[in-house]
């Protein structure tokens, strides 16, 4: 089975990006929503974390990165995608976990 | 691909009942049944008809409403979060001798069991909350 | 066909409503003749803990409710083994919920799982549907 | 000593609603003046007169409602983030051509100046919150 | 002045008792409310920051404690007060920071 | 008398109400003629950063208004230093926020105080009132 993990918190200020990483196992899918986008930056610690999953999939919802203001920031490697793009990784997936 | 989502915090307070329009919308484009929309916990916040947002805003009831007639959208509102957060139809309205009703046209108040069928019945269950 | 239903419970009980009402559901759930399971994953295993006594916050006190899970058919709760170790934590520090196997005349098992991370990974890998909260 | 407090959650959804109840309580018991209880962002759903919790919970609006009574508390709800949330008085009904109104007596609504003014009259405030 | 400041989030899932500590100033009260007191119990990370941190007095809330059931857990050195004392603390202070 | 009031602000925009909300406070509490601050710790100081374009989620951006807050004269702004190296920023990535003083000619004016930690904790310890988000 596969599966969609969708983080919406902040890593800087809440664990759940932390608990969401240690039980994603290899060929899932992270999906970055919300506050949860500013996992996908660079230049501080998370994206470390981010570099050193090789076997998992992340992925950013664009609306949410811009609203930020951090499209232009995105660590290497993380897939940048749309409404529509969330709407296909929740039907490609098995299951999808919420990490609230 | 039949998709149900649910729902656990109130507009306005939280993204996560913008995300929750968003992503509908996008399934529904995308071809999708939206087998229905669960409201739970501070999500029931999201039926009430009696917001004025700014103008200048998005209304977010009047979104659900919108895509709820367009597509014949099933918007359940648990009833026991509804009643411990004020949120009640006119029938719910009389049998508690309440004096008024606020839940919008288009939503319906029903039990968890509505949430565990869409478990069951749907390919795909969603959470947003916080 | 039987969905296996898991029920994923991460926040601590009484400072917000998600564990309760989440035991609202998974008691409305049990009706359902369906799979169901329950994971504790951090600050969730506090929902587990002995000894909570609410009198003093003026809310009601859930806690009795795990213990009757067992009646319930819902006899497969797990927590993770990490968690429990960062808050310095036991397993004595739980409540012992246990259910009787009809199968083997009733004998009194117990519901919960000490798992450790990777092996509540894989316990999470084979889910049909997940609710979160 | 004049204490104000402002509340920034809903009932029932975090523990921050019941907390500043419980201290509400205590600081009357002490001798302290409750200078105003100023009700923000979700914290105007404490607000709603049509709730209806289990009986055997506590409910949170009615006990605002007694301690408003016994010590003519001054209960403000925030109007700019009731109108967003759908909390709203006669007054405001009819203003808005609304068909219904939920605000439980006791509450009156009135705008952000009021917690400023709790800022500057008090002797201490205090946040409740998640 | 002297500033008392209350912790309701659990410094296993929030950063917030960190920043909290990283701001208070010696002299300063922290106290421990909602599921804040869970940062108040023995034998995990979070009991060693308090320890070492001398200059300031902690409090946990007894009837959040109790609701926990971790009153027989809570590591030494930290004062237990009901919510009499909690305002005692509100007067005794001349500002109150509540981290949410 | 004039008090000295401290909003501290500590969430990110958009995915809470409360950077919103909060503003709307700091704007109305302008017209009291107090002293006022405001702090940016932790994901708070996301909410000052530039390039914020809210289309995609259908809220409306309110990252104009912090440029407006020189006009009331709020134009103490502590940004707290680590907070920004924690999240990889540096304070080119936030907005370029100035009043102008009437007392020097309206020359334009800094606003925004980069401090350390410890210098903001000197700064907290001086206010009145503090309102938290």
């Amino acid at each position: 089975m596969t599966m969609l993990h969708t983080v919406n918190k902040s890593p800087f200020e809440s664990k759940t990006f932390d608990t969401c990483l240690g039980l994603a196992k290899g060929g899932s899918t992270i999906l970055l929503i919300e506050d949860g986008v500013y996992a996908a930056t660079t230049g501080n610690s998370v994206a470390d974390k981010i570099k050193n999953t090789s076997d998992i999939n992340f992925c950013v919802l664009d609306a949410d990165a811009q609203a930020r203001g951090i499209e232009g920031k995105l660590a290497e490697g993380i897939k940048v995608i749309d409404y529509e793009g969330f709407v296909d990784l929740v039907a490609e997936h098995d299951t999808v976990q919420a990490w609230l | 691909m039949k998709i149900a989502l649910q729902i656990n915090e109130g507009p306005y307070q939280h993204q996560a009942a913008d995300s929750a329009i968003q992503f509908t919308k996008a399934a529904l484009a995308r071809g999708h049944e939206i087998y229905r929309v669960f409201f739970y916990h501070d999500g029931v916040n999201n039926a009430t008809r009696l917001a004025i947002p700014p103008q200048d805003d998005r209304n977010i009831t009047e979104q659900w409403i919108a895509l709820q007639k367009e597509h014949n959208l099933d918007l359940v509102v648990c009833i026991a979060a509804a009643q411990r957060r004020g949120m009640i139809d006119e029938d719910e309205m009389k049998r508690q001798g309440k004096d008024a009703n606020n839940i919008a046209e288009g939503f319906r108040i029903s039990g968890l069991g509505q949430l565990i069928d869409a478990g069951i019945e749907a390919d795909r269950l969603i959470v947003f909350g916080a | 066909m039987s969905k296996k239903f898991m029920y994923i419970n991460r926040k601590a009980p009484y400072g917000t409503i998600y564990a309760l009402e989440s035991l609202e559901v998974v008691l409305i759930g049990a009706a359902f003749d369906q799979d169901v399971s329950l994971a504790f994953i951090g600050d969730g295993v506090y929902q587990l803990t002995k000894g909570q006594n609410t009198k003093g916050i003026g809310q009601k006190s859930f806690s009795p409710v795990y213990m009757a899970l067992g009646d319930y058919d819902v006899n497969k709760i797990y927590v993770e083994k990490e968690s429990l170790e960062e808050r310095g934590l036991t397993l004595d520090d739980l409540q012992h919920l246990v259910w009787e196997d009809e199968d083997e005349d009733y004998a009194e098992k117990d519901s919960i799982r000490l798992v450790s991370r990777s092996e509540l990974s894989d316990v999470l890998d084979d889910q049909d549907v997940v609710l979160s909260f």
